[in-house]
């Protein structure tokens, strides 16, 4: 990975020379584009200090507080009865300790998984029902699922990440997920490494985490789930994922999949210790 | 010399790739069984969590030696032998234009530098495909909406020239650019289908014409 | 922020009011649409046809206007944050237009008496432009600009 | 929506978040057909009974539209009320008192 940065000068027996023209050209062009990017980093920054004033992700809480509490479903339970590994309906610091393992599915669950499993134990939907819309668009094709993740989160906010690793398949899935990390694939050669493995690099404008350090994966697992200004819409860290390997070029990422949660207890855990603090409001 | 049919091409490229996989047996890529294990975790999790979708089908999850190698490194740089096995396998890959031109247009360079859609399974498939540069390299003054995962191109032609051994290794680079640099971040536009002869002649152009912006 | 999830039906408010006779019937939707929005100002395709239906004029430069949280470049342009506060004495109305967007004017604002002349919200901008802040102040117009930038978006387009 | 009003100094701060499409009128859908306008054109916002701002938009303000801005007064208990009609005759009435 880190010999990309020499990409444009290797070329077999031209290499040495092309290297040297390179260094003349960076020198020659560093100074006034060092400037130039860091007044667009600046601008930019004024830019999301000032959504910040406002995120309509709480519109969702609200809604995924009321689903929450409401009784749903053909047995008509609300979640108050949805062990999400802290005990029996508890919610505070819920977001901040999953993935875990859970004994009575024998599986690990992301936040996501563990509801659509207590809409179809608790409430009565079929899995299929439970798992129809996890991203909702639009007022006429709203998500449930993103609803109440946005509430299950918003009531982790300030609790440090505490991700165990305790049982084998904690391990395992951890494992998985980064070996996943660094899978390459599709037409384009992409991995999740290829955009997330390097410091202090940017897609376009946006800044990329290197999700190989504790402080790249605390930074950007603790503000998922979020509100996206592009979409207008609140999203999950599945939906992250699934749009990530959409962007890979990959086929479609299956919501609640092994490979889902798998990738998403490496990246929760290599967060531990970092307060929790989402839903935020992204570009 | 005539162009080959891609029946044949396709021969000779598996046949390079067979030897890489070879190479890289002898050059001690030898996995622990615990890897081992993990690795067939890893595979069972991904052939169980992905589904047709659009124009990408599972078939996209299926690795060819160099993503396979490229993954099994794990971030970590690859040993000597290795990396240039891999750099030769795929610099035997690489079509030059029978016609030796490599130059196109510019102007439609810019246009391809800057679109992002094609090969995912939200696009159409008879949409436009780009290289989607910008995401990675800076390439204009005037762009500033650029990504540095890749190094600025920023007067690429400028600094070095445009003699016909520049034209040919950049033409190169863009069809294939694990040729020059093993397990590098770039896509291989050409060898993977991703853009045309003559997409890649357009991008060689906005990178070495004088007039292009990149240039400028 | 405070939950205001319960809806009120009855307030003094004279939109309030309006709503109900809508709700009664006494009143079709369309007529309370018509009802204090500028159709002819938020229609216009330009700078001089959203200030034509604005009745403002030829406004003058103003220093006393200034853009405040307002980023130079946006992110996105489904959401930019524009912050306006006046100085002007007795402002009445803050208006915000965008010179490159199909309908030019996007908000008009009438600040009542005893609140501060200052709004922020957020706008959609189709490229990058020219934003115009237009004051009523003591019945004359006033205007200050500021170009934004707006950005493309990562990978994928 | 969501409505926080809160004291600072002699004044209140408001600062609202709203549901709502906000659609242009410009965009299609998959099959090409134009998604017709939908947007808020009025909101008032009133303070004990007075309105403490009006405001008229197009479909240029965003989608989850959100507005902040402050009047002179105020005190603790005190009712904000906010209510919006769009250009389909849809309207919305909500209440948040001030902390």
């Amino acid at each position: 990975m880190r010999r990309s940065s020499a990409d444009a000068s290797a070329a077999g027996r031209g290499r040495t020379k092309l290297r040297a023209l390179l260094a003349v050209l960076i020198a020659a062009v560093a100074a006034p584009l060092a400037a130039q990017q860091r007044s667009v980093g600046e601008e930019i920054a004024k830019y999301r200090a000032a959504l910040q004033e406002g995120n309509p992700a709480e519109l969702w809480e609200a809604r995924g507080a009321d689903l929450w509490r409401q009784k749903h479903g053909p047995k008509q339970a609300s979640f108050e009865r949805c062990d999400l590994g802290q005990g029996l309906g508890v919610v505070h610091g819920a977001y901040a300790g999953l993935p875990r393992y859970f004994a009575d599915a024998d599986r690990v669950m992301d936040l996501e998984t563990r509801l659509v499993w207590c809409m179809v134990q608790l409430q009565g939907y079929s899995e299929a029902e439970a798992r129809r819309n996890p991203f909702g668009s639009g007022n006429d094709k709203k998500s449930d699922l993103e609803a109440l993740a946005a509430y299950v989160a918003s009531e982790s906010r300030g609790v440090r990440m505490n991700v165990p690793l305790a049982h084998p398949k904690e391990v395992e899935a951890y494992r998985v997920g980064e070996k996943l990390f660094y899978f390459r694939g599709g037409t384009h050669d992409f991995a999740c490494a290829t955009c997330h493995g390097d410091e202090g690099k940017r897609i376009r404008l946006q800044d990329l985490p290197n999700l190989m350090t504790a402080a790249g994966a605390q930074r950007a697992y603790t503000t998922w789930p979020a509100y996206r200004v592009s979409q207008g819409e609140l999203r999950t860290f599945e939906w992250r994922l699934y749009d990530c390997f959409r962007q890979q070029r990959f086929p479609e990422l299956i919501f609640g999949s092994d490979a889902a949660v798998a990738l998403t207890m490496f990246l929760a855990r290599n967060a531990n210790g970092a307060p929790f603090d989402a839903p935020a409001i992204k570009r | 010399m005539p162009p080959r049919s891609s029946a044949e091409r396709a021969t000779t490229t598996g046949r390079r790739l067979r030897g890489l996989a070879l190479a890289l047996l002898v050059t001690g890529c030898a996995t622990t069984p615990g890897d081992q294990e993990l690795a067939e975790q890893a595979t069972a999790a991904l052939k169980s969590s992905f589904k047709p979708a659009g124009q990408a089908g599972l078939d996209r999850l299926e690795q060819d030696e160099t993503q396979r190698t490229c993954s099994a490194a794990g971030g970590k740089p690859l040993a000597k032998e290795t990396a240039a096995a891999l750099e030769q396998a795929n610099l035997a890959t690489i079509r030059y234009p029978v016609d030796g031109k490599v130059l196109g247009d510019w102007k439609n360079g810019e246009k391809l530098a800057q679109e992002g859609r094609g090969k995912q399974f939200s696009d159409d498939p008879g949409g436009p495909v780009g290289g989607n540069c910008y995401a990675c390299h800076q390439l204009s003054k005037a762009e500033l909406a650029f990504g540095t995962i890749g190094p600025s191109l920023y007067l690429y032609g400028k600094s070095h020239g445009a003699g016909a051994e520049v034209q040919r290794y950049t033409f190169g680079k863009i069809y294939n650019s694990e040729a020059f640099v093993a397990c590098s971040n770039m896509p291989r536009f050409g060898y993977k289908g991703i853009l045309s002869e003559q997409q890649i002649r357009d991008l060689t152009a906005l990178l070495l014409d004088p007039a292009s912006p990149v240039n400028q | 922020m405070d939950d205001t999830r319960r809806a009120v039906l009855i307030s003094g408010g004279r939109a309030t009011l309006l709503a109900l006779a809508v709700a009664a019937g006494w009143i079709k939707p369309e007529d309370a649409r018509a009802e204090g929005w500028n159709k002819s100002a938020f229609d216009g395709r330009n700078l001089d046809e959203a200030l034509k239906g604005l009745g403002a004029g030829e406004p003058a430069q103003s220093k006393e206007i200034a853009f405040v949280q307002t980023p130079e470049i946006a992110e996105n342009g489904a959401v930019v944050p524009i912050g306006v506060a006046s100085a002007l004495p007795k402002t009445e109305a803050i208006a915000i237009l965008i010179e490159k967007n199909p309908n030019t004017l996007a908000a008009v604002f009438d600040i009542a008496p005893g609140t501060e002349a200052a709004i922020s919200t957020r706008v959609k901008m189709a490229q990058t432009s020219n934003v115009y802040a237009l004051v009523k102040a003591d019945g004359r117009y006033y205007v200050a600009s500021k170009e934004i930038k707006v950005t493309l978006g990562g990978c994928g387009g | 929506m969501k409505i926080r009003g809160s004291l600072v100094g002699d004044s209140t701060e408001v600062k609202v978040l709203m549901n709502h499409e906000m659609e242009t009128g410009q965009r299609k859908d998959a099959q090409g057909q134009t998604i017709p306008a939908w947007f808020i054109q009025n909101v008032s916002v009133t303070w004990n009974g007075k309105t403490v701002l009006s405001a008229q938009w197009g479909p240029a303000v965003a989608k989850n539209p959100f507005l902040s801005f402050k009047f002179k007064g105020g005190a603790k208990g005190d009712r904000i009320v906010i209510h919006w009609v769009d250009n389909r005759g849809d309207q919305r009435t909500d209440e948040a008192i001030i902390g």
